[in-house]
Order: C-alpha cells, then structure tokens, then sequence
C-alpha cells in the first residue's frame, strides 16, 4: 500500500497487466518512448519493450482498428487516445466494428480490446482538450463505459476492464489525474496549495493487481435527504458542496456507467425520495437524461421532488470562462436547496 | 440564404464512365501489355521496384489459354481442375441464391458473377491457419475452405442452423472455424483490421498471413489508408487486395481511381504493388503465392489490384441497365474467368465440353440438394429461427441486468 | 397540390431549392447519374448538372469535410449519406467542425450544410441499414436533428433546414419513403395490399416551395388521458396502435428533436398528467431519455404515473426478428394500459 | 483472459527515430540533391513528370546564399527585405509569447521557431483572396496579411477585444477578413475541408485559389487522405501542404513517412508532388508561385512537402530533450531561415549586420508595445472578458429557447 496519483495507479494496473499476460500491449500517440502526454504510461517501453509500448501513427481510426485485429489474433490491447475530444475519428471502428463484432459473429468472434481517454475540464484546454463524449457510447449496445474517481478506483477498475473480454471504454477525469479536485476556481484560493492524492483515502493503492468489478457503484456518502447521482471529477465536487451546505445526501459515485448499477441507485432513491444529477458533460442528451429517466421509471412513486440536472451548458468549453461553464459547488448546492425545498 | 452568385458555366471537373446507357464501351484506354510481359521480382523487393507491376497487368494466360511469362505459376492439373470447380461451384451457388431472393425465400442477394477467380485463386494460394478478411464479394472464398453450403444457404435464410443465429444480411458470412472474419456491411473497415491481426502474428513470432479485400469504390475509405499506412509502418505480414470490378453500384471507377491505377497508391506507403488480370486465374495464385511467401517469410505486405468487371447487378435490389451500356460485358477484353480457365485445360488435353457440360449439372444438382436440406433447416419468413431470446445473446459475453430485463419485457409485452 | 411519396415529396424541395438557388447542390454517394439509391435526387442531375447532383466517392467523411468547405465558399451543399448506418466515418468532420464553426470562430464563419439520410428498420435490411442513431445527434451542441413522418412535413421541414444557416441533420424513415406503416408485420397481412401515402392526408403535397419551422411540433391527435411523445415511423404505429385500443390519448409528432418544442410537450402532458415516449432507436441514452428527463422536470407535478419508454432493443438490429425488435402496436398498447392503470 | 502464447522474441518492426536522447544525430540519409539541381516543369504536368521532385528536394539557396537553378524565382529586393521581417517579426512574437506563457499570462503557447520561412514564403506568393486553411503553426500566414498584432496577442490571452469571444485556446487563430480560415484544434480536418472550399470556386467559375497546411504526423489522419482523393476527382484548385519538421510531439516522422517521402503519397493519387527545403524562402515561394498558378489555371491541386525541421519543443507543455538528441538542431543540415535569407541578402549587398541588429531590437520593441496596448483590452485570469452570457451565442446563428434557459438559469445559479 502506498500512495498513488491517479497516473501512477493507471501506470500500475497496465504495469501489473502486462507483466502478468504477454498478450497485453499498450499502443497509441506518444505512448511508447515518451510515456505518453500525461505521463500514464512512462518506464513501459523501457521494461516490455517497443512492440509493448507502441507508438502509432496519429490515425485515432488507425489504431482502433488495429487494435480490434490484434483482438482477434489472441492479443489484449489497451489503447490510448490522447484526448477524448480526439476519439471522434474511430468512431466507425467504435460503433459498427468494436461493439458489434461479437453479436454479428453470433458469438464466434469476440474483441476485448479497452480504450483509455482523458476527458473533462478544468485545465484551461478549451474546446478540444475537454470534452466529456460518454453519454454517446452509453447509447452504443456492446460496449461497456467506465469512468473511475480515485487512483484506487482507477486501477481496480482498468484491471477489470483489461481482462474483460467486451471492449470497454474507460474515460479517465484528467482533472483529478495528479490530485482531488473541488471546484474551485483557481483564483478563489489564490496561494493555496495543490491538492495531491496523498491526502485522499482514494489516493491508498495498493502495489499488486486487484479488481473492483464494472457495473457496482461506490456510496461515497450515506445520507437519508438527498441523493445525488454522478462520476468522474464531479465526486469530489460534490462532496465539497454537501459538505458546504451540510446537507444529509447520499452521494453514489458511479463508476460504471454501462452496466449501470440500478440496485444502489433505486434503493438510495426510493429511500431519499429526492435526486440531483450530476455531470460536466453537456445536458441535452447527456447521460444525466438516462439516469433521470431510469430513477423515475423506478422511483417515481417515492419521489416528493423533480429529479434535477446540474451539467456543463450545451455549448462547446469555453476558454475564458470555463468556471463559469464547470459545473461549481455553488450550482450545486442551489440545485439541492431547490429539490428540498420542492413538495 | 446567401446572394446567389453562381454563373451557369461550372469549371468543376466532375470525372467519366466507362460507359451510360446508349453509349458504345470503349475500353480501348486500358491498352493491355501482352501476357507475361512482366518479370517477377524477388519477394524482399523495394517499392519502387514493383513500378513497373503497379501500372502495368501481370497476365499469365494468353488469349490461346496458354500460360506465359515469369508469373506461371506451374500448379499441377488436379489443382487446376479443382480451382475450375470451385469456380463454377460459385456460379452455380450464386445463380441459385439469386433465383431464391426473386422467389422471396431470401431478403437480398449479392452474385459475384465474372469475379470467381479472384477469392478461388487467392484462397488456394493460401494456408488454412492464414485469416481472411473480406468483403462481400469473397463467397468463393468459403468453398475453397471447404464450408458446408447447407451453412451458407442458412446464413442467408436466417433459420435455425444459422451459425449467426439469425442476426445478419445474406451474404454477410462468419466462420470462425475456417479462418474467415465476420463481414461487415459497413464497407472497409475489415482492411485496416486485417492489417491489426498481421500485426499481432509478427507480435508473436508466427508466421500466419492475413489476406483482406475491398472492392474499387471502397478504396476512397479512410480503412484503405490506414491499412497501408500500418502496414508499412510495422511490416506488417498483410496482403491488401482491391478487387476492380470498376462499378460501385452505379458510380464508375473513376471517383475513386483518381485517373490512375489503384495499384499505383501502394507504391505512395512504399508497399510493394501491382495491378493483375483478375479473370486469369493462373495469374491470381501467382502474385498471392508471392505476397505470400513475401508476408511469411517477414518482409512485410503487398497491395494488389485484381482487375475485373462486374458481369451483373450490384444485388438484388439493383438494376445496372439503367446507369450503364448494356454491351460492357461483351466490350470488356478480359472475358470471363472460368472460359478462360476452361480454355486452358481444354488446350492441356485434361478437360472438354462434356466433361464441362457433366459438371456444370451436377454442381446444379448439389446446390438444388443442398437448398431443398438448408430448407429443412427453416426459412426466413416461417422459420424455425433460433429462439428469439437469443437476440439478446452476444452483445456482451455474459447477459447484463439491464437486458435481462428488456427480454422479460419482450417476453411479457408480445 | 397532388399526392406524392416522401421520396418525391424531398425530391420535390430539392428541386424547389435547386431552380430558385444555385449555390444549392446535392452531393453523395450514387445521387447523380444514378439519382439515389432510393431515388431522392433522381431527375436534378440532368436537370442541373452533374456538378449541382454530384457524385462522390465512398468516403462519408470527406463527403461532409468537402460540403464543409464548400459552405465555407458561399455554397448550401445538401449532403446524402446513403444510410444512416454509414454515417459514422463522417462523425469527426460532423461534431468537431460541422458544429463548432460558427461558435468556435466567434460568429465569423458559418457552414449551412444539410445532411440528409435515412434511418430505421422495418425493410429487413439487417443490422446495417436499419439504425436510428439521431440521439447521438441532439447531443451535440450546434447541430438541428430533424425527422419527418410524412411527405408533406418532409418537403417543408427539409427546404426549411436548407435555407437554414445553422447545420441541420435531416433523417429520413426509410420504411416510410412509399407509404405511411402501421407497425403490422408483413405475415400478418398477408396479401393486404402495400400501404401507399395517397391515401394518406400526408401525402397531399404543394408543388412549390412551403416552409415548416425547425422546433414546431405536430399534434397529430388531442385527447386528455395520456400524452405520446414520438417521431418519424412511430407516429403511425403510435396512431394505429392508439385507434386499436380506443385510448382518448394526445400524439404528438415531434419533427424536430433539437430544438425541440418544449411548449407543445409541456402543455399536453400538464393536461394528460400522463406520458409515454416512443422511438425506433435503442432504449439507453436514447432521445426519450431526454424527453422523459425534462417531461419530469417541468411537468412532474402534474404526473400521476411514472413516464414509460417504448424503443427499440439495446440491441443490434436483427434480421430474423426484425418484427420483435421494432415496437409493435402491442408494445405499445400495453405501455398505455400500464401507464393509465398506474396511481 | 487468453491464454498467454507470446514468445520473447518480437517480429513486429517498429521504426526508430532520427535522434533519441544520449545519441548522436545523423542526418546523413537525407543525401541532399544539390541547390538547383531540378528542373521546373510546366503548370499543366502530369504528375508522373514530377516524380523527381516528389523523391528530390526543390532548392534554391545555394550554401553561399546564392540563386541557383530554373526554381529561382526572381523576387524584388523589396519583396526579400519584407519576407525577412516579416520572419523576423514572426520569430519575435513567438519569443515574447512563450516569455508571457511561462509567466503565467497565456494558458499555453506554441512557436514555429525555424519553420518561419514555410508560412511567409507562401503567403507572399497567393493572392488576398485565396483561401488560407492553417494549421497551428502558420502564424506567419497572419503576419503577411497584415493581421494587427494586438488582435492576435487578445485571442491568446481571450479578452474584451479577443474576436474569438474567449472561446479558443491560443494561437487557434480565426480571421474571416484575411480570408484566414478558423484553426481546428483537431488535427488535419481543415486539409479536406480547403478541397471543398477550392472545388466551390471551381463550382462557380472564380479563379480563386485554396491552400491548406498539415504537419507530417497529421498526414496519417484520414482527412489527408480525403483531401489527395477529393482534390484529384474533381481537379480542385487547392494547394495542399506538408510541413514536415520531422516531429509530432515525441513521435518521429518515421511513423507517418511509411519510410517514403510524404510528397511521394500525391502520386498515388495522380496530384503533382514535390519535396522542397522549407527553410529555404526563395525554394518555398517558386514552388508556391507554380501550384498557384497550376490551379488558377484550371490544372487542379498540387501536394508539397516543406522539410524543415521543428528548432523547439512541440509547444509550452513539452520538453524535447526527454525524447529526442539535444544536437539535433546543430546537426540538421538546411539551417534557419531568417539566417539563410539574411545570407543571401548580405551577399546582395543590401543587407548587414547593422540593418539586422536595428530591425530586430526594432521588431521586439513594437512586439512589446502591442503586448502593453493588448493588455490593457484585458488579461485572461483578471479580464475584462466578453460578457459571460455570449458563451451562448453562436452555437446557433439565433439563440434557441434551450439556451436561453441555460443563460438565465447560469445569471441565478451564480
Ligand atoms: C461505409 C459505407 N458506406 C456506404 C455503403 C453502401 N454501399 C454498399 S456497397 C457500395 C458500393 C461498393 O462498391 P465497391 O467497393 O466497388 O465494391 P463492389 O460492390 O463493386 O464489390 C456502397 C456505396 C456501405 N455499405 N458502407
Ligand atoms: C485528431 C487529433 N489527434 C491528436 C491530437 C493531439 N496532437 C496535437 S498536436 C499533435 C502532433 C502533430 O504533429 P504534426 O502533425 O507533425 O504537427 P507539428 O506539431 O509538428 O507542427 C498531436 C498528436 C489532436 N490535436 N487531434
Ligand atoms: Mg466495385
Ligand atoms: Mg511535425
């Protein structure tokens, strides 16, 4: 046990993965001699070589479809694309080869291929370096999308995520890459020091492999009020903010967005009778709208409120103004007040 | 809406046909060099060596059916008379299938009519243990493998003996067990793939090949781009073939062709390339027996451009009479693959018109066999079909809660 | 006036738009020579050129990249994507250009660009030309989604997105092109002559140019006892299935997704107090996600029944059981039953 | 999991780089063909006639700094003497603003510190009115238009005056009056895009032409591709651009090269290529003049590779010395541009030490005053910015009711 950022702890599952199954290589832009952009594969080429650690071609398509080959030779790829916003050029591979191999093979093929992508803002990376594109892969039936919220979660979830034999889509916050994030603006605590994860529980990981299973949500926060749905930088968030107005919500970090874990959800529901839903994603047809639509298919008759959305605004991230646009602690708390207040 | 400001006379250049409707074909532009004009060059050879390949035709056969040139590839007679088998095996299947989507038995069908040569020739120029990733042109493909054809009439009836348990178009094959890679209906995308398995035999040392095919308008795909650019990046042990049928349902081959030939893009990624008579299916085995032994022995791939013509319709939801000239077929100089195979086995003495003539019936009469057992199996409007839960199967390894509920409500609301 | 098909009712606002525009062209995969494979744009390319119905090669994505670039140069390029299925290769020109040039360049540029393309099942094409991808859609900012469900709205909606500054992707149910469908299965009415839009009011189309505004719902049908939510071919099972059962229930064809017409949404549900959303596409992060997401939020007061969806499979789409998959009458009807049984 | 079946031993090849850290840097592969050496074909060539120059290298400058050879373009002394400041200018931006980003002031800055002569030399040889489709590091572009300093510093720095409404990360710069096209932060989009732009023209009879630039890595992306395709289809005035500094981020140029020259891709697609010394001004302006005028002329595109190579790190969050040879820049054989123009200027006699001492300190203090005069229009951190409520125009060109309630939801949620 020792304390890990959430890059050390991605660097460790992939180090402990492949240093278990040969089959398993790391492949993407600036992954291999480099280490990667964010540092998340670094000393991997030195310790399994260049054929482990692969640079590729900056053909996002490329890769993917490289990689579902490799599949289907036997091989174990984790790819990396080197943002989110930049996933968008694999898409065909994503949608109608990735995800569907295995149902249109009736079964006899199959492609446990994972994809690795930092996503979310609050690093001042505009409109291409921010994005948070998951609800669209929710939306494709055969692949499983993730997104852990501590170092530990990340590398039980990534290990899980390697070994499983669907493909999986494993979107990383790269806010809360090197520390917690609570949603202050920079200029708020002027001076104050970085958050690192060496303050955090989350931030305890242990040296060897361990899984945390994809489709079980994680109660950050038990609570009797309130319960507030989310994933991602927007955990710690909103923890902040229920600290800040010492509200007693439940807070359900999912983790998983497909599976979904709807018993932790439904049962925290039907016991709390309200709901905030959470994400920096923008709102028209985010994942935030499945949640509501799913909480009030299951909870509506123990519901006393409307289930409300805190999400980024349905315009691309704003540079100037990204604090502004980052759903804040403050939103947040007006959005709990209002569901309390409500009925 | 923005001023128009736009004069009548267009200076785009919006490229040609072959030919239209009422028009003469004239493929007098494609100026043919005679058979086994080409050398053959060594299987380390560099890009820019095969120059002369990318643009030119490795022919073997001549217009006498005597086989010519450095490209002969000398296979014995059994095999010729196996590879002019299968070949009107195909054709026999194809008619067939064809007639049985006119009688409504099958959704829709795709015929590979006049191309036979190119999946016969390649796969018997290939190891059982190399992968296949084609297109939906490559039916050949599975009866030099050796698939059941009770099977393939099953796919493409969606009964209860379909191994894709009713989930795909006709034509759309999978079989695992024979090395050939589920076809995509989404165009392409199979060729940046196979490249991907290539690269993972090299990951691991063995010495299998991966084979994939597109057809001539699939190669505007970016998939085409990436499997060349992997491929030559990584050596990929890889052979990338362009059928040129020259049809895109009704777009010519000229948006796609960029006026050159296709072969001649390979050379671009440095990749070994050339440009072969498809209707020849000596010259066929050849050049993949090359690439081949070229991939295997860990030189990295080859881009071949197999040209041919689409003799019909797209599928059978197409009619070309009414995008190109009816008298393509009969103008088209490279004439049609089993004649010419016929022709050169008839000249080595080993086979005539009865011989032709006995097998062309009793190929008919297997597939009319073979239909009347797929039967038996279901249909695609009155089954037998795999139960129909099993549509929720396989879209994860194991049933997720949330279809296990969609199925109870299936169940629940029928 | 006279009665058309969808398929000429489009070709019809092509033509329209074509004679009175000549910075408008068709651009795609067969439309030219050929007309479309479906015959949308058959007659413009020797009516106008084969520069003004231009023939393309298969590249989805260079298609939309070159319309882009032609928008860019005081052109209205009319893209067709010949299935809806393929559109996928195109998504990084759609989402990380199409969609942000306007905005990311500060209102400098704008690239009126409409794609056309058809969706859904029913024509038993099998997994790859049968989906209903437009929630992806409505989830990128910058982008209208529209999708008829006759040829008159179809031929008013589409001059509207083509005289449109703003992107729009105009989605075209292909099982409705010749005739309006009732959701029967072909077996179940065997020899029942195909149904054909000039017996359809639908089908009464103008021969000149009319316009039908992006974001005006249609309310096919009042009633008081519950609200259905749909677009595209579900209006018609929807109404079929509505007749069977003798429900006093409110249909509401949304035409335009994004934006979409909260009013007429709003009001009826307010009145009915009870809804069911209906669509082709697969249920998870599907569009009735969002719909039921704000039906709660701004008519939960008013709701006496939890909002049911009827979609599509989280599947793909089957080719043996194309009749299980598509929602049915009977689905349908017992989503009504539920909802007007329940509190 | 599968089973693990991989041997030690790899066949995969993966290519190395020019230059790794520790390692001494050989550039000798390039064997340079000598300054002058090509000849300069006419505007209507067909693209196999331009092979040579597709594998050579278009050079003027000779090592003395003199004028060689048929690409020689003959420019005033006036026309030299603004293309050197305006390179200098360029470099003196580009110093001040990494200075500005290291001090906290930009959120992220990326210089084109030894690739000036790339944007400044075509810019001065197309036409206002042609169509300029950047990537991130042709800030040149901008300075040969005449873009005001001031306006470009308030884009980095996204304040009151920034016409980008604070919505881009700096240097994406967009200038709709220079006919500037607005820079994507995803790589290559804007290649094919140009091809659409230029066919429009085509499209409506104007002789306009569009150029495009991409960075060798980001010709993997397939909207390279799409654009070579498109621009041969439809003989698309465009000039199509490759800067190759022989870096992407860490990655070498070996992994998008296929182990070719990126100009040698054009042929594929029948467009005339050319490799050219991009640090070579005169070499950069002939080769533009010529694709100017080819596709003006009705000729279609032209495919050009700039070597060159990238003197600093990718941008302010990189650091090149972990990746690549800290001599790299002293072993790289065609030198700086500003230095190499600067020498054949002197070598004119109307150039010195003197002139160039003055004209610098000159550039870095009107560098400095327009930094002064932007600042007071607003800094990032402290603005003023654009009103918050503008982050909602522009997504559509009239604000829809959902963003209207977004809007005011985000005034009561503050
Ligand atoms: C991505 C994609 N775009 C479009 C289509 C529709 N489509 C199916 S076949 C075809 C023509 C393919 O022509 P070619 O590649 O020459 O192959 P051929 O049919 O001649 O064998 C098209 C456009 C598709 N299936 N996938
Ligand atoms: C689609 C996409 N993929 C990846 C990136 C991340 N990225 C930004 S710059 C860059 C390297 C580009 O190198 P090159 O094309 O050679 O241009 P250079 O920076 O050398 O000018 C990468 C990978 C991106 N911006 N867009
Ligand atoms: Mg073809
Ligand atoms: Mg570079």
């Amino acid at each position: 046990m020792s304390s890990m950022s959430m890059v050390a702890a991605i660097n460790s599952a992939l180090d402990n993965t492949m240093g278990a199954d040969p089959s398993v290589l790391v492949m993407g832009e600036d992954v291999g001699y480099f280490g990667g952009v964010f540092r998340c594969t670094q000393g991997l080429y030195e310790k399994y070589g260049a054929h482990r650690a692969l640079d590729t071609p900056i053909a996002e398509g490329g890769i993917v479809a490289a990689a579902i080959g490799m599949s289907l030779n036997g091989l174990r790829p984790v790819v990396e694309m080197q943002f989110a916003d930049y996933i968008y050029p694999a898409m065909d591979q994503i949608i109608s080869e990735l995800a569907r191999i295995r149902h249109r093979s009736g079964g006899e093929f199959e492609v446990p291929v994972t994809v690795r992508t930092p996503c979310g803002g609050g690093i001042r990376g505009g409109q291409t370096h921010s994005q948070s594109p998951e609800a669209m892969f929710t939306h494709i039936c055969g692949l499983k999308t993730v997104m852990p919220s501590t170092p530990y979660d990340a590398k039980g979830l990534l290990i899980s995520a390697i070994e499983d034999d669907d493909p999986v889509i494993f979107f990383e916050p790269k806010r809360i890459y090197n520390g917690p994030f609570y949603g202050h603006r920079p200029d708020e605590h002027a001076g104050a020091r970085v958050e690192t994860w060496d303050q955090h529980p989350g931030g305890e990981v242990p040296e060897g492999a361990y899984r945390i299973p994809l489709g079980k949500a994680n109660v950050v926060r038990n609570g009797e009020a309130i319960t507030l749905l989310t994933y991602g930088t927007m955990v710690h968030v909103a923890e902040a903010a229920v600290d800040a107005c010492g509200v007693d919500a439940e807070l359900i970090d999912l983790r998983s967005l497909l599976p979904l874990d709807l018993d932790a959800i439904v049962s925290s529901v039907q016991k709390t009778g309200r709901c905030v839903i959470l994400h920096e994603a923008t709102r028209t047809s985010g994942f935030g709208a499945e949640l509501a639509a799913v909480v009030q298919e299951e909870c509506f008759w123990h519901l006393h409120a409307p289930i409300e959305r805190v999400t980024g605004w349905d315009t691309p991230y704003p540079h100037a103004f990204e604090w502004e646009y980052f759903p804040s602690q403050t939103r947040i708390a007006k959005a709990i007040e209002r569901v309390l207040a409500a009925g | 809406m923005s001023e128009p400001a736009v004069p009548t006379v267009s200076r785009l250049h919006v490229p040609a046909a072959s030919s239209r409707p009422g028009e003469k074909t004239e493929f007098a532009y494609l100026n043919l060099p005679p058979p086994g004009a080409h050398e053959r060059p060594p299987i380390d050879v560099d890009a820019l060596d095969t120059r002369n390949l990318a643009y030119g035709l490795v022919r073997v056969l001549d217009d006498q059916g005597q086989a010519v040139g450095a490209w002969a590839p000398g296979l014995r007679r059994e095999q010729l008379l196996r590879a002019l088998r299968l070949m009107m095996h195909v054709r026999a299947y194809d008619e067939r299938m064809f007639r049985m989507q006119r009688q409504g038995k099958l959704s829709f069908y795709m015929k590979c009519t006049g191309e036979e040569a190119v999946a016969i020739g390649q796969a018997l120029a290939l190891r059982d243990s190399d992968m296949l990733f084609p297109s939906y042109r490559q039916q050949g493909l599975l009866f030099a493998r050796g698939r059941d054809v009770v099977d393939m009439m099953c796919n493409c009836i969606s009964n209860a003996r379909d191994n894709l348990k009713g989930r795909q178009l006709p034509v759309l094959y999978s079989w695992k067990a024979g090395n050939f890679f589920s076809i995509s209906g989404n165009l392409a995308t199979q060729f940046s793939q196979a490249v991907g398995w290539a690269m993972a035999a090299a990951y691991k040392g063995e010495d299998d090949v991966a084979a994939a095919w597109v057809g001539e308008g699939s190669t505007a795909e970016a998939d085409v781009h990436n499997a060349l650019l992997f491929a030559s990046t990584y050596r990929a042990p890889v052979i990338l073939n362009v059928v040129n049928n020259q049809w895109a349902i009704s777009t010519p081959q000229s948006f796609a062709s960029a006026g050159t030939t296709f072969a001649a893009r390979g050379l671009g990624y440095s990749v070994p390339s050339m440009r072969v008579d498809g209707n020849d299916l000596l010259a066929v085995y050849a050049v993949t027996d090359w690439a081949a032994r070229r991939a295997r022995a860990g030189h990295g791939a080859t881009y071949i451009e197999f040209y041919t013509h689409r003799a019909e319709g797209h599928s059978t939801s197409d009619n070309p009479d009414v995008y190109r000239a009816t008298d393509e077929g009969e103008a088209w100089p490279l004439g049609d693959p089993i004649e010419r195979l016929r022709q050169h086995l008839t000249g080595l003495g080993v086979w005539d018109d009865a011989a032709h003539a006995a097998q062309e019936a009793e190929l008919a009469a297997q597939v009319t066999e073979a239909w009347r057992e797929a039967l038996t199996h279901g249909t695609l409007e009155a089954g037998p079909h795999w139960p129909l839960e099993s549509m929720f199967e396989d879209v994860f390894k194991e049933l997720p809660e949330h279809l296990y509920r969609q199925r109870e409500q299936m169940r629940q609301d029928r």
